[in-house]
Order: C-alpha cells, then structure tokens, then sequence
C-alpha cells in the first residue's frame, strides 16, 4: 500500500445521487398540480438526466477545476498575438453593478442613458486611437469584427457598382480568421507571400493586384512580430487598384496611442478590446471586436450602434441606417465586454495609452535580446520585435529532434504557459513570444531561465523533454486519441422519472 | 505608471541589454511619418476610486424596473455561486485551452457542459458555444447548407425572432443562401401550415424551428420535422434551454430521429441580462454531422499514464488549421458564459431546471387571469411558455413608457416587429416574478391605459 | 540538470523593486508642496519599506497562494468542534451590497433602518431558537462572547451583594477559552472531572459547589462529542448552591432547533455564528460571539444591541442600560457577520433548523460506525455520537508508534483535512472528527476509505506515515525550529528614501 | 433539504449501517423533557431568490450619504482586487491553520502581514489579529500590566477615543486594574502636560498614548513616552495605520527606544465601513514582549526536505495549551479583515500608503479653508490629520440631520460624548472626497445652519 496521489476531479455527474439537489436554488413557488396543464401535449416525460447534486458539491467540484488552469492570474502567460495582460479587477466589479448587469436589453433608451452614453464615449475614444471616422461595438469578438469589416467592403463595392472585386488578398503569415472570413464574405482568397525580412513581398503583391481585388487584410505589427515597414507604398498600390485595406487589430498593443491604423492607410479594422484593452479573455471568450472604418464607409456599419440625439443617447438600428451590412446578433454585443474595456481606458487615459506600446516593446526586445544571447535563433533575425517576436527551433530539431511542442510543454513544468507554437504557420517550429507590458523584468528573467534550462535538456536528456510536463495534474495528453474515439460527452445512466416532494 | 511595473532602473537595465539608449529606439522601424498626433480626444488617466466614482454614477443613471420584457433575454434568478466561482481568476483570465495539460479546469467544464446541453436536448454532440443565439443560428443554417442532401432554400419562420431573421440574413448573404420567411397563423400564433404547403414544390436545404416561438406560442414541432423530412429537408430547432427542461427536446421531434442541428441563446442559464451580452450561443447536433459543426469541441482522452484528461479535439474543422475552409471563422467564443452555464446546470439540476420553467410558466398563468378582468388578453390562441403577447387598446410604447414611470417593465412592444398585429406588448414571467410583483404590474397597466 | 519543480511561492517583499508600483490605486489629487507643511515636526522621515510591486504581481501572488490551502470550498474538512460546513456564496454576495457594507458605524440610527431590523430580527431569532429571554449580538467571536457571558454573571452576583462567589467550575474537557475567560473575568477556575462514560462526574460537582461557586461553564454535547445526559441534575445542582450556568454554545450544531439551551437550565450562553449559522471562518476569523440570557440577566447584557423604539430601531448604548456589563468593541459588532447568519437562517428557515442537528448526527454516527468496523476505537464506545465523536489512536500507538499527528498528515495526502487532534486534552493520541451535515455519502465513504488506508499503513510501514504529507507544497514542517528561530518577519532593506514623480 | 446532500436512499442506507431505524433514533440519549417546541419564531425558510429580494430591500432602507465621518472608521477607497481575492474560497472558507501543511497560504499571509504591520510601525513583532481597535487596547494593557517592572495604574487619555476607553474598561474591569483618565488641554486638543504632571508621584504600570487622538489631533508622542519612561512605565501607542506612512512610526517615538506596545484599528486598511465590523485589531511589540502578546503568532521554519515554511508558532502562550494561564482568551480572530490589509498594503507600497495619508490631509486642509468664511472653525489649535472638531453656532445633532437630508453626514455629534466642549461636529476627509464632494458639504452645512 502507500500514500495515494491525490486522484483527478471526477466528472460533476460522477458526483451525483438521485434525488440529491442544490434545494436553495429551486423556484420559491411550490410546483401545483395543473400548473402546466395547458402544455399537456407538448411536455417531455422525463426529468433531463442533469448532475443531481448539493450546492457544496458544485462550489467545491468547480473550485477544484478552476485550479487546474493557468491563467493571468496564476502565471506568466507570454501567449503570442493573444496579449495575454492584467485584467484590471476594478473592471470586473464596475461591470457587474446591477446597473449594468440586470438591464434588459429591449428597455427603452430612456431608461439606460448611462450606459448608452459610455458605449457612445467607447466609440468615440476607440475612434479617436485608430484614426478612424466612426466605430460600432456590436462584433462580438475579432472574427466577427472582421467579418463585419469584409461586409462592409463588399456592401462598399456593391454600393458603387464595382460588383467585379471578388477576390481578397491576406498574407501567408495571417491569422487563420482572415482567409475564413473572406470565405465567409464570398471571397475568393489569393495568399500572398513573405519577403525573407519578414515585410510583404512587394512584386507579389504589385503582381496579385487588378480590378479582381477587393481589399487586403493586413495586420501590423504582422503575425511574425515585425512592423510592415512598406505600409504606406502597400496602402497606395492597394488604393489604385481600386481595393480597400483591412486592418486586423489583434496587434494593435504594439502601436497603441504610438501610429495609428487610419493614417497607415487602413479603410476598415476590427480591434481585439480582449487583447489591447485587457478584458478577460474568460478561457475562450467572450471578446469584443468593434470595429472602426474610414469616412466613405461609414453608412455600411452594423446595427445597432449609439448615436447621439436630442432626446439622449439611442442605439441606431437598419431603419436608421438602410445601407448598413445589418445585425450581427441578437442585441446590441458583448456589453459587458466593453463596459471593462471603456474602463481600462479611463484608467490608462491618453498618456497612458502609448505606454502600452512603449514597455510591451521594450519586454519583447529585452526577451528576444537575451534569448539570443543564450543560443535561440530569431525566425527574423535582422528585424527589431514589436510587442511579440518569433523564435525558430528549426536548427535545434533537425540536431536533437526537440520540437516547438517539446518546449511548450517543458515551459508549463517551470509554471509558465507555453508561447503559441507552429503559427503562423510558415516558420517551421517556432514559437511566438509576448510578454506584454504588465509583466515585471524578474519574470522575464525567469522565463529566459526556463528557456535555457529547456535547452539544455533537449541537448543532454531528450527523452525527458519529451515526456514533460511533469508535474502538471495530467501529463502530456493523447491527442489522437481524442480525434479517434471521440469522446464528446459523459453518457448519463437512464434518468430516475420519480422526483422528490416538496420537502 | 498604471499597471506597468518597470521601474527606472528597470528600464535602464533593458535597454542596456537590447544595446539601444531609448524606448523610442525600439520603434526605429516605424517610417517617421506614421507617428500619432497627441490623443487629445481620449480624457487623462483616472485612478481605481475615480473610475468606480465615474462608473457607479453611470450606472445609477439607467433604471432597474421590475422586468417583466423577455424576447430572447430572461430575468432568471442567477445564483451567487455562478459568478463567484467563474470569475476566479483561474477562469477567468485563462486564454482558449491550447495547451491542453494547463487548462485542464476549462476543458473538463466545456466536456461537463457538452455531456449537460446533449443530454438536456436529447441530442449526440454540442459544441464549446457560439457568440449568441441569433449567431449560432446562423452557423447552423450555414452548417445545414453544406449538410444539405440537395441544394434548396432555408426556411425561416416569420414567428422566429426578428433579430434572429435578421442576424441570419446578414451573416449569410455574402454566400447567397436563399432565404424564404414563411407566415404565422394570424390566429394561434404559431407556423402557418398552409403557407408551409404552398412551399410544397420548392426544394427546401432546411427548416428552422423555433421552440417557443418569438410570441412565446409554443410550435407543433412534430409536424413541422415530419413535414421537413419528408422533402429530405433538415430540421435546425431554435430552442429556449429552460424550456427544454419541460417540453419535447429536440431530438425526439417527429416521428423520426428529430432535429438535426439545435441551437438558442445560452443567457437563461445563469448569465446576467447584461443589456444584451456577453451571453452565449449553443449548438448541439447528431454525432453524424459532427464534421461540419463550427466552433471548438473537447473530447476525453488519456495522458502518457492512463489518466483521463481532456482536449480540443477535431480541430482540423478550425480556421487555425483549415483557414479559408474552415467550418467557420469564429476563433474566440463566449466560453466564460459557458462556465458560469455548466455551474447553473449542475446547482439546477434536472429537477430544478424543470421547476425553474414550470414556476416560471405558472406566473404568466396566474398573470394572464390577473389582467383578464382589465380586458388585456393573449392576442394568440396557441399554448404559451412563459410569454405571451398581449392585445392593448392602445399604443404599446405609450402603455410601456407609462408602465416604465410606475417602476415595471411591462414587456417589449411587438407591434414595431409586426405591425399587422396592432397595439401588441410582448410580457414575461420568470420564476422571480413574485404574486406582488404581478400585482404590479396590474396596477401599472391600468394606470397607463386609464 | 532536471526539470525544475515548481518553487515555492516567494514572500511579496522579495518580488518587489524600489519605485515599482501599484499607480491606478494612488489617490487621483497629486501631491502639492506644503500639504504635510503643518505637520512637519510629527513627519517620518521615510517612507516605509512595504512592497513595492505591481498591481499584477499582488493579484498573481494572493491568488497563488490562495492556493496553498485546504478550505470548505475545496476539501472535506472535518474538524471537530469547528463545524466547517458550506458557506453559501449568496449570503457572501449580499452581505457586500453597498447599501450595507458602505454604511458608517456612527451615522445615525434613521439611516440604517434596513441594517437594524435585520440585527434586531436576528436576536429575535436567536433568542426564540435557544430559548433565552435576550440577546446581544456584539461580541465578536465565541471567546469574547464567553467574556462577556461570564461578567455578566459576576455583575448579577454583585448586583445582588453576593460577592464571595470567586470560584468557575469547568470540566476537563473543556474548550481552552472556557477557563482562560473565566480567569480574565477573575474569577479561580475549578476542573471538574469526567466519568468513564463521558458525563460530567456528578459526585464530583457535588463535592465542588458549593457558596464560593459562581458558575459552571458547560457545553452540551460535550468536547467529548456525547450528549450530556445529567444535564437537567446538573441545573438544579448548580442552581441550589446559588451558581448560574453558562452554556458554551461551539456545539450547537448537534441540537439545532431539536433543543434549547434555555430549557436546560442555562442561564446565559453564547452561539459561535461562524459554525452553527455557516458564516466563513476566513482562515482564522472573523466569527460573531451572540450572547443570550434568561430573563434575570437581561440588564447586563452587552451595548450596543437594538431595540425596537417609537421612532424605528436603536442601538440601545450605556446610557440606556445603566447595569450593562458595558462595551465589548469599538462599534456595534461584527455586522458584515451577523449579516451572513441572518441570511443562513432565513435560508434553512423554521423547518431547516432541525434538519441541520438531524443530518449533523446522522454523518456522525454513520461515520463512527463505519470506522469501528475497520478498526478504530472510539473514545466512548458505548455512547452515541452527536454530530462529532472522538476516536483514540492509544492502542495503536502502544503497538506501532502511530500517533494523531500521523494520521493527520496522512489524511492530508488523500485530500481531506484533518480532524481535531490532541483535543480534549484528556483522551490520549485522539482525534476529534466532526463531517457536518452539508457533507454527502461518497465524501464519508472516501473518508472511511483513507482512514482505513492509514491504518494499514502504520501497521505496514510506519516511516511512510511518518512522512506524511508528500503531495503538499510543503513537507512535515518543523515546528521546534519555528519556535526556536523565532523568524516572525521578513527583515527588509533599508528603505530607499527617494520616490518616484507624478508621472 | 437546503445545504444538504442525503437522499433518501442515502439516509436509508447510513441508518442501516449505524443500526438505527431513524435519525429520531440517533437522539435516544436526550432527555424526552428536553426536546424543543416548534419553533414558530422562526420564519418559514426562503430560497436564495427570496433571501436575495428581502436583503437587497433591506439594504434599499439603508442611507448612503457622502460620508465625512470619522471617528475610528475610515472611508478610505478599497481597491477591487483585495475583496475579489480574500473572497476566493480557499481564504474564504478556511479555519484557523492548525494543519500548517494544509494552510501555507494564509499562513503566508499572516507573516508577510506581521513583517508589514512591524515595518509600517518600525516595531519587532506583530501578531496575527486581535478583535478590532478597542479589544486590542484593551488585550494591550492586561499586557503591559503582565509585563509592568512596577505594578501601578493605567493612564488612559481623555483624547482617547470614548468608545476605547469603554471597551478597555469593560474588558479589565474583573481584573481590577485601576485606570486612570488624564485630560486633554482645551485649547490645542492634547493630553494636558498638566494633569500628567500632577500625577507624578503616582505609580504607573503604563501610558496610552493615541496618535492622532479622537480630535484628529496629532499629540506630542516624544514627551509622553519620555514621560512614561522616565517613570519606569510602559507606554502603549494606538494609532491610525494610514496615519503611520507620515508620521513618526511609534517604534521612533521619544529619545528613547519607543513605544513597548502598538495597537490600532486596521479597518482603514482595505477593510468597508460594514456599519462597524468586522474590522481588525492589530498589535505590535517589542520582541521582547513577546511571550506575554496575546494571539497568533505565525513564524517561518523549514520542511523535512529544507524547504522554506510557515506555521503558527509561540502556541503555548494561548488558551488551547496553557488554558487558564494563557495570555488571553482570544481564539478565532480577525483573519480574512488580515487577509484583505495585507493585499491592500502590497497594492498600496509605501509610498502609495503615504499618498493616501496626504490626500486624505490635504482634503481637510481644503475643507476647513471652504469653512472659515461661514464661520465655521476647528475647535482645537493642535496640529490636525485628516479629521477637525468644527465648533457649531448650532446644536450639532440637528446640524447633522440637516445635512443628512441633503445627502452628506457632515460628521459624528462629538459633544454627545464632550459635552464640555458645546455643538461641535467631528469632521473627516479621506483620499476620496474630491473637490465637489467639499463643496456639496459647505452649501449643506450652509443650508443646515440656516
Ligand atoms: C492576428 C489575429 N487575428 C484575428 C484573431 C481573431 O480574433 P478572435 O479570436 O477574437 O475572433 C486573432 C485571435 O486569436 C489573432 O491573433
Ligand atoms: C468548544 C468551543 N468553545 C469555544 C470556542 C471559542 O470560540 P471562538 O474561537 O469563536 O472564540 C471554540 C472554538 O474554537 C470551541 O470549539
């Protein structure tokens, strides 16, 4: 016998026992004989085979899980293009006042002009940061964001008769949303490729561009952590081809307050308010993508917006706005989201803004500066980082046979999150570095540390790099298993039909 | 400097090592002329107590009536120990679970959360969430077209949400998806199964099905799946997740094997109003067009010893990994509401969840007998869930905006979605809707019509 | 080299460096020459070497660290006599509304009608759930509650000239606050001992009361875990000889809504809220110490507590009761507390009282039984539980050297806090094991389960279990050491006088 | 069943186990005389919606005017992070760490809190809470009196804070220990070098000495703990914690080695108002004292394999060992209260301590600038922190009241426990009241005074 390992947390449904309930959850009013009589035709028999458990279980099950992650919160998370930053507290509690939170969403504009005059002063100020005419905050995340911007392109083209433009052109280094999104817009997607120092490769693109082309989707800092130096010569050619320029925002921290996407030239962007404006990012969302445009565009934004009237604060709707691209989702986007990003930037303020770039920067530099120093090959190594920069293992995994993977599980045993690996998707292993402006030079130290430690031992014991983590609450996981058994869900024993009284 | 820890030396240190004398140096690649003008229009920094300051006024301007307004927004009692435990940092703060060893907390409750909504709808496989239910609802149509045995149009209901329709329309059009609406019967408030029949000859790629219905009207849904497919349509219901624990779930529809594709809005279940968002998307589908399902998805597997663990799983349907032939291009989702979801399920229950809609259900009951003598009745004659339209002798935002000054939200005016039904306030009960409070709301009509 | 396990969590001194700071939490109005001018001769010279760190950092090392613990929320705590049940989050949420955790202490009573009605209700409802004549809910805690208990009995013995009462009987087994308070309230503690079968000894009572006898200060169950069964003999005994009885109400937990206090006989009591009404002991309080007396006490009880007048409700101060035995604090109590066991007994309600004894007992008794069966003695074999027992490990200790600190450490490894251990100090190598009634079957099962593992392990391999714990952040940790170095602060640098501008 | 998991079969089954056939069975050793009637006192229980509905009305009854008193409790901002994290469960629902393995995170805590607490007040030791403010005081004499070379009386300032003094009182009283009240010079608002003086020949175990005293006005602390010392008395400051970032910590105070004993209220630190509680009381010494400290101890030691530690340590000085000889009765303490100041410290640094200490000053300084044209001045000439007697023409009560109608509480009626000193209003500004929460308090103390 010997001392058990403390086991994993068991499914919530594990924990159940028929009949057992959380009883202080349950409706005040008793249930009455008759009272769904008039649904008779159309009940289900059963009860859903949902856990049937107590409260204590819940918070004590739920507690358990939320200490199985990492997060901001717990750890240094240097997640590349996912500016993984402190999320202010203070958001959280000002955006769960029940001012805020138990507004109904179809309540007159009268009766929630506080709240519409923030999101109109959100617009305003996130407007003023990317130079851009006017924004609409409805996107619910950066996807969503850029599928509106594409929308608006095409109702852009569409409004002026230019019907001929199906093509857009997106970076080989691009997000994956870009090209899923042009698809989504009805787009056929042409890639462009990438000049060996990391800036689009000019010839292509002059050669891509024709009356076929209706926008490029850029972001810049680009997805390999360098500044498009050629922006404003891209901008022009992409101009006089008659297309337009889409800007995704997922980088903007590296530029906040410092240039702007509408003087660069860009007709459209979505921002990422989960990323620079530092709201949770909530282990998958929700996000807010709001989305900013030029002049000319204006009239396309999606539905509702704020705008300002006589009588107060109101959301626009199509009626407003009839050639808006329309709604996007049931009413009026991720409130929530962009209460705590209007908050964030009260507290930055405008000096406050281009500090973000400054010391986001000068944290990637200092990394990439001192991971060099110990023997890792920057994928672009001419090149100054932005807020994040792209290492390539590509050398160390043709000599030892470590992979990007490797190191990001190796990370998650020194108790930071792995960077992100394998993207963009043309730099063989690499990792995609950024550190953000919230994390303190000792952490960055430790992770240089932790690198190096990892070098080593890709070096000296590889075998171990590879079976790391190590003491993580699970070890490195099967993910071929998961795609070939596909276990999706726990499969509930038949439910228990007799319910318990009113006791 | 607000949250920003570099200390002089700090900095000095930095630099030092990247070997440039300034941060400015750092931006050295940013041709000179795409330097920002001062941000004048952004206000200078408050702190901590100046924004709470600035916040709590905000918020004590917007009114907090007694709710009786629905249409795709519930007032459900949210339980204390939903927010509190899935605003612990851990949750939190977690980015989408890439690294599948260090968030093993978020997987397990999106697999919690898959196993709660598959068995809650009767249906085999769900995803992580989409944004919002008239979102998800045009994914799965999207999703329905690629399944389609045979290309045809896409029937929407015109007793579906409008903003549903609406959404739909707009995040479908650029892939020219034929949308056709069809009636509601003027009478019970429910599909029109004549106008359904004139579409007899029309090659139809799916039927959405609302359950209930934006009056609150509960639909034949087996009818309505039997008819679909019968023409080899597929059948996406749009369900309220509180009225599943009460009524026919999705896949036992028909006389078949039920829906295809099941989608609604998540917010009934423990997510606050919010004044719209975030809230959550659902979706849930047979096992067999798993392949086509947009959004993430975690299954269960085990790790180099044997212990079950969990992880995304078909990824390969992504953007990050199939790009322009993705299933969708949504990447982040709305997976904090997701949690605070699975929290609410397993503190509901099964048993809780159904007296959740039974209480609320007998509300709009004991209302609708409430306001009877007043003259106010349904203006349809179908079985209701929780909402019905009422039928005014007057115009509804007047009779709303006069109820509003008496402290109630008497409901949302329908008559500006429809206005072939003439003055028309769409009202709720939830389960928090005490007997005073409806008899509030009796006093707050009567005072606004007098 | 090998991959690094996870360090310890270093002191917030240690991830501080000079000027680093916190900056959204320093007041908005900036510093201006001449602020301090009038202060000059009391200024310090310094500024105190607190750390100096990020708001990151803070929220990243708090919340690490609150990781570092066993609680309710995340582990079955079965301490005896400390009655860690659930704590529900709804009465943690509103107890924090603005509208009562904003209220200032002294403001006036027709501010806070709202807060006084519910105080004022809940020692209505205390009264009537203990069967005492009046209540105040000022002391803090279950041993000030104790103090005041007890000075209110020797203002009653002088009030009426009985003034060579100088004696407090306690039995052995009594909670250590019961003879410390009777000392602080001057008063010579007598031990009273107990009997084989866990009564108090009643021949030895006899023998012990007597003209000098003040009072018996009794808990009942016993720390032994049994009813006392001679409870109603021992009243009028006490009685006869002219004392009072204080109940120690830490165990009320066992008898909720099943029996009064008061119809026992006792003349004054206290309730620990922070058990029997569920309020969160916060790693070491704050708890609420509610005293209750008969109705010949009632002019002594504590100020303030609140009374219902003409105008609305009051609290009632020195001036109105003239015998009080005074002040306990600065304010009123600990509101914030009162608050969340008002809450819990409106939640349980009249029907939820009794369930809570009922539920308390039955996990005890089954938890006993289940024990016995594989092995453990009980302290009382031939007693019924309550809602806690007590086992003793002295056989077994006298055949393997297994002691209660072992299987106390031990059970750390499987997840499980320990029990009470050592205490009362009477019964040797014992543990005092109380599961509460929010626990379910599986958690006492997997209790049982790991006792049994335990005790396979010390008749196996004993150097194993003197081990113990090996899963936690820290191993066995050495107390002697502690007491020996008497390392009580991190000793900072000297503080860097300069500070940081407004930047 | 609220709160409780058993189901039926569960019930079934551990009765069967036990050998009982019903729970009623498990009482069989109360006295039948004893069983409880039906407790028709206690309302019937409510789910957390209804408790949710009463205590949010409740808390509607309850006033929230800017508040500008003081007197022991402080508005100060609380910043969101502390209450967020000391709510987590972990800290939460924790008991005191007796199981030192099993609590390293409070246990941290607590020792980072005493090495902050000694820091802040340039003291050897702290320990780990004691009730609040009063009881620390109080638990502070029995100590010095334990510790005095010399037994004697305990001075207490009249410029004490009223409620101190009580609580103190009532708290020693059954120890007989003699107090003695000293009074404060009428003019500046001091301890009266006078009245001390008069009691020289007098013997005297200890001073208290308050810093800033109820007036708000900072005393002379070099002379008096030269004054006590020169008299073989121990000194016992009780101070403002905020207060401590400007001024002269007590462990400095007089030419000689400083103060024996610190205690103070530490509700300023990051603790709400809470109508009074729970608060924390603190307490710091010298290491030499430290045997006869009341209340936990927490000390850093090492694990079987070295590696660093926290645990409870000095134990034998309190009740669960020593029981009738302990050092007080003191058991469960104050720990979350020292949970949130300790993160409210490290958010604060020093340096932000200091800040909060001089906004909070400068905003009285400016308070009493807009007063003096309305005739309204200090009371008292002795230099002032953050908190001014204000001489009324009026009676303060009613000048109070009036103001509360518009909104401010201008203050506590400080004559109701001065009555020598006439109408006066005790006044205080923390950090938060900005420039229009001044003026909001001239027009209605205008308005009052009208
Ligand atoms: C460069 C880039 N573009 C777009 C996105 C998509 O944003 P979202 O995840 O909010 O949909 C991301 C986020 O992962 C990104 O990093
Ligand atoms: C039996 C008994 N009496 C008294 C007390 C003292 O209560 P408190 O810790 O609240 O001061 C306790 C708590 O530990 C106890 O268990």
């Amino acid at each position: 016998m010997s001392v058990a390992r403390q086991a994993g947390e068991p499914l919530i449904f594990e924990l159940g026992a028929p009949g057992r309930q959380a009883r202080s959850q349950w409706p005040q009013r008793p249930e009455r004989t008759g009272d769904t009589a008039d649904l008779a035709a159309a009940l289900r028999e059963d009860v859903p085979a949902l856990p049937a458990v107590s409260e204590l279980q819940v918070v004590r099950h739920y507690t358990r899980l939320s200490q199985r992650n990492f997060s901001i919160d717990t750890h240094f998370y240097p997640l590349g293009s996912c500016t993984m930053k402190y999320n202010p507290r203070a958001a959280n509690a000002l955006a769960q006042l029940p001012g805020f939170a138990e507004l109904h969403p179809l309540a007159p504009a009268s009766s929630m002009q506080g709240l519409l005059q923030t999101l109109f002063e959100l617009q305003e100020l996130l407007a003023a940061v990317t130079g851009m005419a006017a924004v609409s905050l409805t996107p619910m995340a950066g996807a969503q964001g850029e599928f509106a911007g594409m929308a608006m392109i095409r109702a852009y083209h569409q409004a002026r008769g230019d019907t001929e433009r199906v093509e857009v052109l997106v970076p080989d280094a691009a997000h994956g949303t870009n090209p899923a999104t042009a698809v989504m817009c009805g787009y056929r997607v042409r890639e462009i490729p990438t000049g060996a120092d990391g800036d689009v490769d000019l010839a292509a693109l002059a050669a891509a561009l024709g009356p076929q082309t209706a926008a490029i989707m850029l972001t810049n800092p680009s997805t390999l952590g360098v500044f498009e130096r050629q922006i404003e010569r891209i901008a022009r050619l992409v101009h006089e081809a008659g297309g337009l320029l889409y800007y995704d925002g997922a980088n903007l921290n590296a530029i906040l307050g410092k240039v702007r996407p509408g003087d660069m030239g860009f007709d459209v962007l979505h921002l990422n308010l989960h990323k620079t404006f530092s709201t949770p990012h909530g282990g998958g969302g929700p996000g807010a993508g709001a989305v900013g445009v030029a002049e000319r565009l204006r009239p396309f934004l999606p539905v509702p917006h704020v705008i300002e009237a006589a009588a107060g604060y109101r959301l626009a709707g199509e009626d407003d706005l009839p050639a808006s691209i329309g709604r996007l989702s049931t009413f009026m986007g991720n409130t929530g989201v962009l209460l705590r990003a209007y908050i964030y930037a009260r507290l930055l303020g405008r000096e406050g803004m281009g500090r973000v770039a400054d010391y986001a920067t000068l944290n990637a530099n200092y990394l990439l500066a001192r991971l060099q120093e110990v023997g890792f090959q920057p994928a672009l190594p001419r090149r100054r980082a932005t807020h994040e920069f792209l290492l390539t293992l590509s050398a160390l995994h043709k000599q030892t046979g470590a992979t990007a993977t490797d190191f990001a599980k190796g990370l998650l045993d020194f108790g930071i999150h792995a960077p992100t690996i394998y993207f963009p998707l043309l730099v063989p292993e690499c990792l995609l570095i950024e550190p953000t402006e919230t994390e303190d030079r000792q952490t960055l130290d430790g992770f240089i540390e932790a690198m190096q430690a990892l070098l080593a031992l890709a070096q000296s014991d590889l075998a171990r790099l590879q079976a790391a983590p190590e003491q993580l609450p699970v070890r490195r996981l099967d993910e071929v298993r998961a795609a070939r058994t596909l276990d999706l869900r726990h499969r509930p024993l038949p439910a228990d039909p007799t319910t318990e009284d009113d006791a | 400097m607000p949250f920003i820890p570099h200390t002089e030396a700090d900095t000095a240190a930095m630099l030092a090592a990247i070997g440039v004398d300034s941060i400015e140096a750092l931006f050295d690649e940013v041709p000179a002329t795409l330097r920002a003008p001062p941000l004048d229009a952004v206000p200078p920094g408050l702190n901590e107590a100046g924004v709470t300051r600035l916040l709590r006024a905000r918020a004590g301007r917007n009114e907090l009536p007694v709710c009786f307004a629905g249409a795709g927004a519930y007032d459900h009692h949210v339980p204390a120990a939903v927010w509190q435990i899935a605003t612990r940092g851990e949750f939190y703060s977690a980015y989408t679970p890439y690294q599948a060893e260090a968030s093993q907390g978020t997987l397990q409750v999106i697999y919690e959360f898959q196993s709660m909504l598959t068995t809650l709808l009767d249906m085999e496989v769900a995803n992580a969430s989409l944004y919002d239910g008239a979102s998800a609802l045009a994914e799965a149509v999207l999703m329905a077209v690629r399944l389609a045995r045979r290309p045809g149009c896409v029937l929407l209901p015109r007793s579906l949400h409008p903003h549903y329709r609406q959404a739909v329309r707009t995040l479908t059009a650029p892939q020219q998806i034929e949308l056709v609406e069809v009636d509601y019967d003027r009478q019970t408030g429910q599909v029109d199964l004549a106008a359904l029949a004139a579409l007899d000859a029309t090659p139809i790629a799916a039927l959405v099905v609302p359950q209930p219905n934006v009056f609150g009207v509960i639909e034949p849904v087996d009818a309505l799946v039997d008819w679909a497919q019968e023409r080899q349509a597929l059948t996406i219901a749009a369900v309220n997740p509180i009225a599943m624990a009460l009524l026919q779930p999705p896949g036992r529809w028909g006389s078949g094997p039920g829906a295809d594709i099941v989608v609604g809005e998540g917010q009934p279940l423990g997510v606050p109003l919010a004044a719209g968002g975030p809230y959550f998307g659902f979706m849930a589908a047979r096992q067999a067009h798993v392949r086509q399902m947009p959004g993430r998805i975690v299954g269960r597997t085990r790790d180099l010893e044997g212990r079950v663990g969990y992880t995304l799983t078909l990824q390969p349907r992504e953007q990050h990994i199939r790009r322009g032939r993705a299933t969708s291009n949504i990447c982040t989702n709305q997976g904090l509401m997701v949690t605070a979801a699975t929290i609410y399920l397993a503190l509901m229950g099964g048993e809780g969840l159904r007296r959740v809609a039974v209480a609320s259900h007998a509300r709009l009951r004991e209302l609708l007998d409430l306001l009877a003598p007043e003259g106010v009745r349904p203006r349809f004659t179908g079985p209701h869930f929780h909402e019905a339209a009422l039928a005014l002798p007057q115009p509804a935002a007047m009779v709303r905006d006069g109820m509003l000054a008496a402290g109630v939200l008497g409901g949302v005016v329908l008559d500006a979605w429809y206005p072939e039904l003439g003055p028309t306030l769409l009202a709720c009960t939830t389960e928090q809707r005490e007997a005073e409070d409806l008899a509030r709301y009796r006093t707050a009509l009567r005072e606004a019509l007098a």
